[in-house]
């Protein structure tokens, strides 16, 4: 039998073995280091992005044609990479908490797994695949769809037209983000939904509570605060997509609402992959300088995302 | 694999080393095919190319981290880039023209399957003042077609590019005055019209829509319409020989270094047969490098490069106009003086 | 308005695993009927396809007749939400809702039928439901604060609370006092000796003593061995059952007795 | 008392209510897909046909549920409705794109495409993704190596050391923007960092991994989170009333309970950063030789495989691509199901 | 080799709520000592306390003083590691670990510590501590079985088997035996009369006849008031708690005697 409290065999424990094991504070420690080196990496990432990129915030103002200043420069862009995030998201998050639902609450149990796994198989298709699609298949069956809205919505400013004769717009471009966003979210709805405790659910079911109302009474209030991150995940991508993007949209330096016509707004992240190469040093010190925008947009949208999250988690608590 | 293969070849010219260059995305295919070629007659030596685009390409250059580079546009002074490679070389650093390549005006429209336009229409359209197919300037250029009263939907590069860079030189040279913007690689902003990634998302979207025209390389029109332009009083299509007739008559541009054969290409000839819409893409390299073999294998494969074998394998693969023989003669001799050491 | 329920011939499945065997028994209506046995010998098993909350287990099945009021209660016709509504239950784990305040809580089934209630309607529900489950005085001055928030015991009386708060006409309840104090415990007792006179009670306990207190009727379960399924061994009134059982297996399990 | 007055209104409360019979959602369902199919032939729409026959499916069950059954089936029905509506409508796109891959990828797949390099292969010479292939899998590899480690080691801290503490809330929310960090910033960044050790000429295949673990880690990091959170405390005080060390609690109680959903998590992770295109194209560079080794000279990849074979605008490109594409989806599927086998034997074992 | 321990003055608290104010006691080796009380007044709370395991949950902290066997509990120089490993405890909910077989959740406290046992060794300590759990022949065939497959009450006396395993020299359970069936209990019980020749057992208990029947101490915890914290009101022998306690509140606490 072990030992440190037991006086007859001992002496007193306080010599014989420190309160917290090496052990212990070695595993402590190692978790810790990662922590902190998470810290030092974003922070490399940042210092990067303000030494290369503080230059481009006063170039000679020809490099931000049309506009003659960096804020101009990059507000069309900053326009466009919410409105593309926007439009993914609508699209995405409902899509995403049905298929999580579908999943973890609806399918027979011999759909749920094969579907599961299809969902994420489409996490696997490769940026520029979508790129391929989107620019090239899926576009001209945006066409009529945009011709549709054009005729029958063109009173509301997101459908003011006139609509883009290849389907490379906004719209599109938000669709397939959404495509691409739907996998990670609806793998997370997915893994949180089918957490909520079983004991729960049966509760809200033995009280005459129908599937449907079983969940909003057990599932979604449990799951807030999960849904939540996986928006927040699925955001993160709509907003950093690259590749995609650049192939899908028909970009140009303007502010607008419209999503169906040609003349949309790059997004930050589109914006340097379609530039970064045949820029001279100068030109890509701006571009860095809008990823170091991009870098504080998504601060920002993070931060707005916690305080939201926070205050569902404190009522639960 | 086709690689442990590659032994095999039988030829002891014996360069052997690997030598890293990139740059201009439009020389990728001729690359690979001189690469191929290269690497065929040396199985030791490795040639890379990055097809990161002519800017990081020349700012590689520049820092060291390429032997060589493509570039779209030559290297000047604009930006003191030329000092700075002048610096990197510690000699007056190398530019001879590699590729040379007509690029096409394509199009998409039904029942129109030939289509004659000038520089001045092109600059038009593009500019977004002629705004329908059976427009008036159209139409008197086209007599014989019957042109639909469809919308144009002009497609351009969203990309930096060089062959925005080159096709907008050529609006702004032989345009008339019509387009008013300053040639670059970026797209003018006030400019509209659908925007596309690269060569083939221009090819793509041209491809995909109706009504829709674009530039890109010759060599990716692929099945499109390909519009023929206005030199002087005839309409020519694009074609190697055309392209290769207006560099060989272009001088060289004024005040350059006796190793910077960078060409001012005459966009406004008249010239019967020449083509005068076309990309000159350079070869950068120093005359001196510190390494004897990194000396040798640039030496060699830019020989090779623009040897009449290297100009032809390009030709074949990328659909490029070999460079006239006296250019390459004298890019030949310029590349000949290539040494090592100090 | 309280159910007889008459169960012949019922098997209960997990899959492919017979967990019940051949129950027959009736529960009378308005009276008490407690459910004593060994561990694992089916009794929630049992309890639970009393209300249709057994098919609610991915590949749980039923086989066998279940009538409540005469009517069969695994008929394709039959809601079972409104069957559950109706047929009310505790579980043997307090489960009160995480997300919900304690008022809420005890409202979560009201709240799923009527949307709008008036908030004095809703007060008096909270506090009728909560005095029952004897709860009112320790929570009346936080009925804000989250049902999580409050100790075990109080939890399962909160979710005995919630469940009688529906008016159900039969309450099953899967050993609630399990997790409680003597005086919660004699309180939910003095609860079901009141709610008896209107409803039909059925009542899963490891505690003789509970079942020879509260119950008229009895039903004994057992299992031959593991791996096989349980079975009603006797079934009989609560006072006969405890003082001359017809089965030698009731008498042996019931003068192990213990409190 | 209240309850007494209820009582008539309960007692309408029948536990046999009428309900719609079993086969009425199929019913409905075809009964839509007629209304689809003649909207189709009128219109000479696909897509309305389509989206009429949906819409009357949401709309009719609910309708005729509300009229028979109560207006909290009809709800429920809604529900349910919507739910296998939007299971059907994501299918689409998925279903369309991977047949889309199969259809142009499949035809190019073949040995020799599998097992040869793009060297000194021009015109119709038939080449091979080899390089992009081994490239990809020492690349992803290398980044898994780096980022597991320290995204498990990250996650491990917040849920288990750092309840309540500052740092804690600080690099929660650092990972959150990590997140956001576009994947050609995490490139550059990656390359400058190599720039500023081996010099400007440097392009590796390790870069590329540096690079990908910048957009790998917050991902790890999140879901082993949110897996370690669903470990209920009562398993980890059970260990500790055992005697047992915290950090071996946490290996050998709370690791094994979320496993399988730490290796899904790591799984999502990778897929979304095998496919990605433009770090790797700035930092590992772009070859046609096959090289293996991740610490000198550059390494292809897939994705950039597929980008680079795009980009030369030629059909026998076009079609490589496609064939890179497949290929890709390929691996990770076979990544995936074998996630899939590993947190299934890690899964908590109910038994039952 | 058991321990005897001292508790005096002890405050224990949640973050800034003291749920348990002034507890002075002393537990006696070799015996047993129950603790009772409404639910709420802290039984769990205290129980935790006297092995370090109160100080997991974040915020919770103690004051005053534990000695056991004449030395400090809460010394810093203290691990509480040790001491858990030698003050056993069982919860009130049943707890197995997932991912482990029956047999290696018995054997967990030594494997998780990585104590290298022989084969033969390894059974003969699963074998032993199952049947001192009265849980051997349910589950002597399946010991490779998930330790969840098993019901509620198995998994209770599961949980017992495996902090018996580890031979602590005090036992502290927290009502062990609410989810168990009589059988069970009385095995559980048979253990404690077993066990606590040589150790020393605590156990929480709302069953008040069980606290009379195993232990020889027992102490009466109560709350004066809700959000008030909790007090031990009286600690005595058992047989004169039970025939003629000191206090008026403990009479009646015990007078509304059930079982
Ligand atoms: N969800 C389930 N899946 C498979 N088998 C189950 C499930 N729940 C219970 N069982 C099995 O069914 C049998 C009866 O279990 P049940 O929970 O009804 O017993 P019980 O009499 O309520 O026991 P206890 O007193 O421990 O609660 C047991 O053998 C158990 O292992
Ligand atoms: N983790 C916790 N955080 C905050 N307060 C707690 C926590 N656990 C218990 N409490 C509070 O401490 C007080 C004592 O709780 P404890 O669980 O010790 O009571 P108990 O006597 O064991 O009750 P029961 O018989 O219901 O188990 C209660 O008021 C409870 O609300
Ligand atoms: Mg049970
Ligand atoms: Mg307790
Ligand atoms: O050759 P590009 O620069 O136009 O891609």
């Amino acid at each position: 039998m072990t030992d440190t409290l037991t006086p007859e065999k001992q002496s007193p424990p306080s010599t014989d073995r420190p309160p917290n094991s090496f052990s212990d504070r070695l595993f402590a420690g190692l978790a810790l280091a990662a922590g902190i080196t998470i810290m030092v990496a974003l922070a490399g990432v940042f210092v990067f992005l303000a030494i290369e990129g503080a230059p481009g915030l006063s170039v000679d103002p020809s490099f931000y044609e049309p506009a003659t200043t960096f804020a101009g420069y990059v507000w069309p862009l900053v326009w466009g990479t919410t409105l593309a995030a926007l439009i993914a998201l609508v699209f995405a998050v409902p899509f995403a908490i049905g298929l999580a639902l579908f999943v973890s609450h609806y399918a027979p149990r011999r759909l749920a797994t094969p579907v599961a796994y299809l969902i994420d198989l489409l996490a696997a298709i490769p940026s520029v695949v979508f790129g391929l699609w989107g620019g090239g298949v899926l576009n001209r069956y945006m066409v009529p769809i945009q011709d549709w809205l054009y005729a029958h919505f063109s009173w509301i400013p997101f459908f003011a037209g006139p609509p883009s004769a290849t389907g490379r717009t906004m719209l599109t471009a938000g669709v397939v983000l959404a495509i691409m966003v739907l996998p990670i979210t609806t793998a997370i709805c997915r893994e949180v939904f089918a957490r909520t405790p079983r004991l729960n659910e049966e509760a809200a079911l033995a009280l005459g509570a129908t599937r449907w109302e079983m969940i909003r009474t057990a599932v979604f209030p449990y799951s807030r605060s999960g849904m939540i991150s996986a928006v927040m995940l699925g955001l993160g991508r709509a907003l950093g997509e690259t590749m995609a993007v650049a192939m899908v949209l028909s970009a140009s330096p303007i502010v607008t609402l419209n999503i169906i016509s040609s003349s949309n707004p790059a997004t930050i992240a589109s914006n340097i992959a379609s530039n970064y190469k045949e820029a001279t040093p100068d030109k890509q010190a701006v571009l860095i300088a809008t990823g170091l925008v991009l870098f504080a947009f998504t601060f920002a949208v993070n931060f707005v995302a916690r305080w939201v999250a926070g205050r569902s988690d404190r009522r639960m608590a | 694999g086709n690689e442990e293969s590659s032994g095999d070849s039988s030829s002891d010219s014996g360069l052997s080393g690997t030598l890293n260059g990139g740059g201009a995305s439009s020389q990728e295919k001729a690359q690979a095919a001189w690469r191929a070629g290269f690497q065929g007659d040396n199985p030791d030596a490795t040639i890379n190319y990055d097809p990161v685009g002519s800017g990081t390409g020349r700012e590689n250059f520049i820092n060291g981290a390429y032997s060589f580079a493509g570039t779209d546009s030559a290297i000047n002074n604009d930006e003191g880039e030329l000092d700075a490679a002048t610096e990197r070389c510690g000699d007056d650093v190398i530019q001879v023209p590699a590729y040379v390549s007509p690029i096409a005006v394509i199009y998409n429209l039904d029942g129109v399957d030939q289509l004659n336009l000038s520089a001045e229409v092109i600059a038009n359209i593009f500019n977004g003042s002629i705004t329908k197919w059976n427009d008036p300037a159209i139409a008197d250029l086209n007599p014989d077609a019957t042109l639909p009263g469809d919308t144009i939907t002009p497609v351009h590069r969203q990309d930096d590019s060089g062959t925005t860079d080159n096709f907008t030189q050529y609006l702004a040279a032989a345009g008339n005055g019509a387009w008013k913007a300053d040639p670059d690689g970026v797209w003018p902003a006030e400019y509209k019209g659908e925007a596309a990634e690269g060569t083939s998302g221009v090819v793509g979207a041209v491809t995909d829509g109706s009504g829709t025209i674009g530039y890109a390389d010759a060599s990716a029109a692929a099945d499109l319409g390909v519009a023929a332009i206005q030199v002087g009083e005839e309409f020519n299509t694009p074609s190697a020989e055309g392209a290769a007739q207006v560099v060989a008559n272009s001088p060289t541009v004024e005040g350059a270094s006796p190793n910077d054969m960078a060409v001012d290409v005459d966009r406004t000839t008249t010239e019967s047969g020449s083509y005068p819409l076309l990309l000159v893409s350079y070869l950068l390299a120093c005359p001196t490098y510190d390494s004897a073999e990194e000396a040798d294998l640039v030496k060699g494969y830019l020989t090779y490069v623009v040897s009449d074998a290297g100009q032809q394998a390009a030709a074949d693969e990328a659909g490029s106009a070999p460079l006239d023989s006296s250019l390459s003669e004298q890019a030949a001799s310029i590349i000949d003086a290539i040494s090592s050491g100090s | 308005m309280a159910k007889s329920i008459d169960v012949s011939d019922l098997d209960i499945y997990y899959g492919d695993f017979k967990a019940v065997e051949g129950v027959n028994l009736t529960i009378r209506a308005r009276a008490v009927t407690a459910f004593i046995g060994p561990s694992g010998c089916g009794k929630s098993t049992v309890l639970r396809s009393l209300n249709r909350m057994h098919e609610v287990i991915p590949g749980a099945r039923v086989e066998g007749k279940i009538m409540v009021d005469g009517q069969s209660l695994y008929d394709p016709s039959v809601d079972p939400v409104a069957v559950r509504r109706q047929i009310g239950m505790v579980f043997q784990r307090p489960n009160p809702f995480p997300t919900m305040s304690i008022f809420d809580n005890v409202l979560a089934g009201n709240k799923l039928n009527s949307k709008k209630m008036s908030k004095s309607d809703a007060e008096a529900i909270v506090e009728r439901s909560l005095r029952h489950a004897n709860l009112w005085d320790e929570v009346k001055d936080r009925l804000n604060k989250p049902g999580m928030s409050l100790s075990g015991g109080q939890q399962q009386r909160l979710c005995i609370a919630r469940a009688i708060a529906v008016e159900p006409q039969v309450l099953l309840m899967d050993e609630p006092c399990s997790a409680l104090d003597p005086i919660s415990t004699s309180a939910i007792e003095d609860l079901i000796h009141e709610l008896k006179s209107d409803y039909t009670i059925v009542i899963v306990t490891h505690n003789m003593q509970q079942a020879a207190r509260v119950s008229e009727y009895t039903g004994f379960f057992n299992l031959r061995a593991t791996g096989e399924p349980g079975r009603l061994v006797e079934f009989n009134e609560t006072k006969k059952m405890f003082s001359n059982p017809d089965r030698e297996a009731t008498e042996a399990y019931i003068s192990g007795r213990f409190g | 008392m209240s309850t007494l007055q209820q009582q008539p209104a309960r007692e309408n409360v029948a536990v046999h209510t009428v309900r719609l019979p079993s086969w009425a959602p199929w019913l409905v369902a075809a009964g839509s897909c007629g209304v689809g199919a003649l909207v189709w032939l009128l219109t000479t729409s696909l897509g309305l046909g389509v989206l009429a026959g949906v819409v009357t499916f949401l709309v009719a069950l609910p309708l005729w549920s509300a009229a028979v059954e109560n207006r909290r089936a009809a709800v429920d029905r809604l529900a349910t409705s919507v739910v296998w509506t939007t299971f059907a409508v994501a299918m689409v796109p998925l279903v369309w794109l991977v047949w889309t891959v199969l259809k142009n990828g499949l035809p190019v797949i073949n040995a020799q495409f599998l097992t040869y390099s793009m060297r000194n292969v021009i015109g119709d010479a038939q080449g091979g993704l080899y390089h992009a292939l081994m490239g990809t899998l020492l690349i992803t590899g290398a980044a898994t190596v780096i980022s597991v480690p320290i995204g498990v080691f990250c996650a491990i801290y917040l849920v288990e050391y750092g309840k309540g503490k500052r740092l804690a809330r600080w690099i929660t929310f650092l990972v959150d923007v990590m997140t956001g960090i576009p994947s050609i910033v995490a490139g550059l960044f990656a390359l400058s960092l190599f720039v500023i050790i081996f010099g400007p000429s440097v392009r590796i295949g390790f870069g590329g991994a540096v690079a990908l673990s910048l957009l790998m880690i917050p991902t790890v990091v999140r879901s082993t989170e949110e897996m370690l959170r669903l470990v209920p405390d009562d398993l980890r005080e059970a260990s500790y009333a055992l005697g047992v060390r915290r950090w071996r609690t946490i290996v050998k109680v709370v690791l094994p309970t979320s496993a399988g959903g730490i290796v899904t998590g790591i799984m999502l992770a990778i897929s979304r950063v095998i496919g990605e295109t433009a770090p790797l194209l700035v930092v590992a560079g772009f070859t046609d030789s096959v090289n293996t080794n991740l610490f000198s000279d550059r390494m292809m990849t897939l994705p950039v495989f597929i980008f680079t074979q795009y980009s030369t605008s030629t059909e026998k490109g076009l079609s490589y691509a496609w064939g890179g594409a497949l290929v890709l989806i390929a691996i990770v599927m076979v990544l995936n199901l074998t996630a899939r086998i590993i947190g299934r034997i890690f899964a908590p074992k109910t038994g039952r």
